[in-house]
């Protein structure tokens, strides 16, 4: 009994200590690679961020509304998001999605069903 | 007049075979204490809100199975009718035997309840490893990996269950089910139900009642140990921001995890691995479609199944025995125990790494994902408001996901033979 | 040359052995005959919107298993092989065994088809009550729960099923048969489809088209029949406002009801418990996910399945008899009097009560909600224009839901054994 | 066979009886608790919607937006559509939805984690 | 083999090509019918955009957004078309759905838990 | 100190039971090679975005099974256990039987792997023809409507699969095997996985591995034999505008299909079937519900596990072998000879038509959609940029899906008994 209990807490401690090991490890790789991009990757991200609060100085706060789906060009977003944070009012709620519009089955063209078999084509 | 007679000799029949009957018959009074709790289960799921999700679904399957006669859980039988009494159809579809005392008979086929069926996804040990699918396809490892000295308190908070596994064997527990009722302390509700399906089955209910019961009080239980543990100063600390980490990362990450979890801990494969494929799905970014699938659709009907069938294993007869109060109280030390080594694991790292790790986010460890992580924060913020430990807690809370499936491929491989 | 023959013999080999030959030999001109009505029925699902959620794909399945060696209903099988017949993965993979004729065989097994394996969740029972489920997540009692005295017409419009009970009985059907098609006049599917599927599981297709098709004509059949047992005077009456219903007592319905309804009649728990477990866990407001869950993705898969493979029952040998026509006949008269009756005790309850109760809103017990309730809505505002009598017709509506599942629990506990 | 009959209506009326009983039984209660707890509330039923109309009126015409999700205040709504209309510019895009945000994995913060965890937290 | 192989060709030809034929057969009384149709149709057709464009004269190129759900006012559908078209002046892209807030089961009133009965009615 | 050494050895115990050992003992090496065959398929899924919603599950149940001991695919045994060996509950639970030795057992049984379960509806052929509902309720027949000759181009590109089953025959493989390896023409996943799961299950891992791969290789694949295939003149071709296919057409098309194709063919009719079920649902607009359900959360379901449980079908020994680098060849000969079949089809109609029919849409006839018609509009604009043959080429390609599915049919016909 109380070898199964020792032994078990060392396993456990075995094998997570050597998933420890192993991420570090590869933690350590992919910081120096990602290091070197990620230094021009910050360049690019302080300009656009930069841009980003020009434009929604007019609406305070607004840089703090959270956003997603890339598809949408930011400006876009930023002006959502500000006019939802100018009337928001200290309120809890935001922009949840901007999307294209999905047009129903009937009115399809080709392209569009390409969209559809899109998500499809593997099966 | 006599048809008058007739008829009510009929309704009486009726309800003379109805379970209401056998509440005063026999051991039917358990029955009736059974229903009783399975009331106040619900209420604790609906208006106390604890993990309704799961707890909503076992009070109601424990309601059903103990209604006398309601047949919901019966398993499948065949019946020896003789040639005579037997129907053309049933002569039919099920052919004749002729059995060693000479007679012909008719096996006729009566099928098992409704929830007999659905069960055999928990019996066949499916359900909980595609709540890991969907659970996997939910959580987010990046703070782990950042940071993964947190498998240190992952691991540290599964200590607990192998001292109360100790401590049911001293009570008198066989092996398998002093192994069940250990794992409540992995905080882990699919990990739980999964190792006593394959050990113990028969105590899924009280040790899934105990296990969700714990994991919704995480909020009251840890804290007092938390407190209790640590210095004002310690509790105090102010830990650095975690790095950021590539995508790269996080698609590697369970890949590397299933590799070895599964190479060095074959048991734990089926836990283990579905967790990792549904984090996989989501964050190789590249099948949204089965990702999602996984996190809802899927997720959502297996947790109905799962939830009723479990409660309907509570039977009268396994449930109200004095074994079940002890196993709350093992669950409840397990658990206690796991917090504590959590946190005792954290004030080790508070040490060796010079009083940059805050131990509160030892007790993050137990798993019950967030909730404990949440809890880390709250503590946290008593003594400094202003400290964010959350992020930091969130990797020892899901390092505390892949610990608890850990040790319980441990005790699979140790007891399941 | 000979090539070009062979190839040919070979085409035609094939040829001949398709369905289409099938048609024209034997008794195939019942499946030509079958693959017309099924058809129709499409049309009826499609052209005339007859319940097409069930009827569509319940004719499909028709369609499929009435298309000859489509083989998509076939039982699984296993076949002996002589040794010397059998390829090397065969016997690696079955085994050899001697028979008794002293010869060596393999026992191949051959896989059902795809309908049979989905049909198991209805020859087991396991869709109708999972349909029920997402059934109790849609349905809001509280009107039946502002107006309890609405279930005597919920169980005055059963009143039918037994009367047609005994109609059957009187045509010569056996009893299981009988108490299968009575059940039709429950007007609601699932509970005809799990009442049959253990009763009389041969006559499922005749009995479902007839169910669903008749629910489908509830705005046809019933108006004449409330019309004609009422005065203008009873139909233009103005109920008073329900009162509002509070969170608690939707909370505390669905448990009581199933406490009450599985003691007294345990056969009716699988329906009753899933239509209020799904209830329950959409009143309790804490378990949105999974409310959901029942209400779409599990109903809607259940939904394809339970109809695509009730219609695949409906072989031209059960269905192309005088029987079928017998059922059509019968489940229209249950229906009719199913709907007479329920207005027959809302004109009692229009003299107990003084005049304040409309009559017209008892047609709306024989469920086939929301229709029947609409229904009373829209017969009510011939008389007068201004009557809004849709929310009173609601409890009753669901009160019949109820009553038919008690109903199908009286005829299981009566003749299932 | 009118055995049955009779029998299995006496059955389905004596346990559909039962029903009323307690449901009057209880909704009696029920009623009497509710009552006392109604009066109460209806005050503040009555305060809000007066808030809701004086808010309102700031923004002629807003009122008659309409909104899916209840949880988003109509004057936002009618305020996104707007920016939307006003940047798009030729754009594609379009307001499909506006419900609460719920951030896409990559980018969410330790408390929008929280936010999915929360529903997920039992399992 | 080359038995194997032929013949299964020619099945597969003949099934296929005995589909051209039933659908050409087929196609062409339809093309005869719904010719005749199409022409009255077209009519009414032209006869409903006229309608729109007036309506929609308010803002340029608003007939051209295409609006799903009937459950929503027209005229609001209108407003926020407009809205969206007067800025996306001849974009692809429009308002998928507007639709009504979708209550929680508790407030739901009669007529709309119809609304929920109608979609789950065969059941 | 006896206490730590027997706690070491306990340790070593477990982890000499682990799956480490076994990569490293007697095949284990071919196992290790299947993990890294695994890893680059994931690689590919991910990072090149092969076809990923079924490469990805494929290659992790891949990952899995041969990760040694995790008994993922296990499948359930009985175990004779002596009856003083066996525990109380064992001998309750599963009850003795003397064996022919004069021994009492107790034949204790063990539940199999989670992927065996999952892998049923494989064996049984249950997903498959569930993906083709949801494919049929996604798909659009509108442009095959409008021009049936397209038909013709579908047929033609199965020409592949037949030549590709010859030469497997002459490779060697016996005529089942052939017949699956050759079904990777028709450039289909479900349905390659539907015929070897009824033809040569041992073989589904490389088939389906080596189908998703053409798939997705499809615009690498395609061009240069269409360039080949094609003159200028040929591939600048302008077609005609389609016309407009009323909804009529559109809902009929799936009924008359099923009726054709079943009848003549009834071992297409599980295929064939279900697809047109699923675009009867999609066409006919009232059933949204469950048409939506077919596409989405059957669909997704379905794939987790069909992807997962037919990778898990890859064990070392029967992929690791010299027969599947023939059947990546022969695959790959089966899709170039389906892809210039087609376009030499399309030739020929573009000669009958008087160079009305542009080539190019012949090469679209293999499936894979949309893939395969994108191709087509592709190569076509290379050579006048303002042609779009996407419409006219989604004819050939939706018929390709038919066609397949008929060519399946054949060969089960042929080679299934
Ligand atoms: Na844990
Ligand atoms: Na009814
Ligand atoms: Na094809």
């Amino acid at each position: 009994m109380a070898v199964i209990t020792c032994s078990g807490i060392l396993i456990v401690f075995l094998i997570l200590l050597l998933l420890i090991f192993i991420f570090y490890a590869y933690g350590g790789i992919f910081r120096a690679v990602t290091n070197s991009k990620a230094s021009k990757n910050k360049k690019t991200d302080s300009e656009k961020s930069a841009a980003q609060q020009q434009r929604a100085a007019a609406a305070p706060s607004a840089s703090s509304v959270p956003v997603d789906d890339g598809a949408i060009p930011d400006e876009i977003i930023a002006v959502i998001a500000a006019a939802v944070a100018a009337l928001e009012d200290g309120g809890k709620y935001s922009v949840k999605k901007v999307t294209r519009a999905q047009r129903q089955s009937g009115s399809r063209s080709a392209w569009a069903a390409m969209g559809v078999y899109e998500n499809t084509r593997p099966f | 007049m006599e048809i008058l007679n007739s008829i009510w000799a009929s309704v009486l029949s009726i309800l003379s075979e109805s379970g209401l009957l056998g509440l005063f018959e026999g051991d039917g009074w358990k029955n009736a204490i059974m229903i009783g709790i399975a009331c106040f289960l619900l209420y604790l799921a609906i208006g106390r809100q604890f993990e309704p999700l799961l707890l909503l679904p076992i009070a109601f399957g424990m309601l059903l199975v103990n209604l006398p006669l309601s047949g919901v859980m019966d398993v499948p039988t065949t019946e020896l009718v003789p040639l005579a009494k037997a129907s053309a159809t049933e002569i039919a579809k099920y052919g004749q035997i002729v059995m060693p005392d000479g007679q012909t008979y008719v096996e006729v086929a009566h099928s098992g309840g409704l929830l007999y069926y659905l069960y055999l996804g928990v019996k066949l040990g499916i359900y909980p490893p595609l709540i890991f699918l969907g659970i996997g396809a939910m959580s987010d490892f990046g703070p782990l990996i950042a940071n993964p000295k947190s498998f240190i308190l992952g691991a540290a908070a599964q200590i607990g269950i192998f001292f109360t596994f100790c401590g049911a064997i001293l009570l008198g527990f066989p092996a398998k089910v002093a192994g069940s009722i250990a794992i409540i302390g992995g905080a882990d509700g699919p990990t739980a139900i999964y190792v006593t399906s394959k050990l113990a089955a028969d105590y899924l209910g009280p040790i899934a009642v105990a296990a969700y019961s714990y994991m919704a009080l995480v909020p009251i239980i840890q804290p007092p140990i938390m407190r209790l543990l640590t210095t004002k100063k310690e509790r105090s600390v102010v830990m650095t921001q975690l790095r950021t980490v590539s995508k790269t990362e996080k698609i590697m990450f369970p890949i590397i995890v299933t590799i070895v979890v599964a190479l060095l801990l074959p048991s734990a494969a089926p836990l283990v691995g579905m967790l990792m494929l549904g984090n996989l799905m989501r964050e190789s970014g590249v099948v949204k479609r089965i990702s999602d699938a996984a996190q809802n659709e899927l997720m959502n009907i297996v947790t109905i199944f799962l939830g009723t069938t479990v409660g309907a294993t509570a039977r009268a007869e396994v449930f109200l025995t004095a074994e079940t109060l002890m196993i709350v109280g093992l669950g409840l030390a397990a658990f206690c125990l796991g917090t504590a080594f959590g946190v005792i694991f954290g004030k080790l790292m508070y040490i060796f790494t010079g009083g940059k790790v805050n131990p509160l986010i030892g007790s993050a460890g137990v798993s019950a994902v967030p909730m404990a992580a949440r809890v880390s924060q709250k503590v946290g913020q008593e003594t400094n408001p202003s400290n964010y430990l959350l992020m930091h807690a969130l990797g020892p809370n899901v390092a505390g996901v892949i610990g608890s499936a850990v040790a319980a491929g441990v005790l699979l491989a140790v007891l399941g033979k």
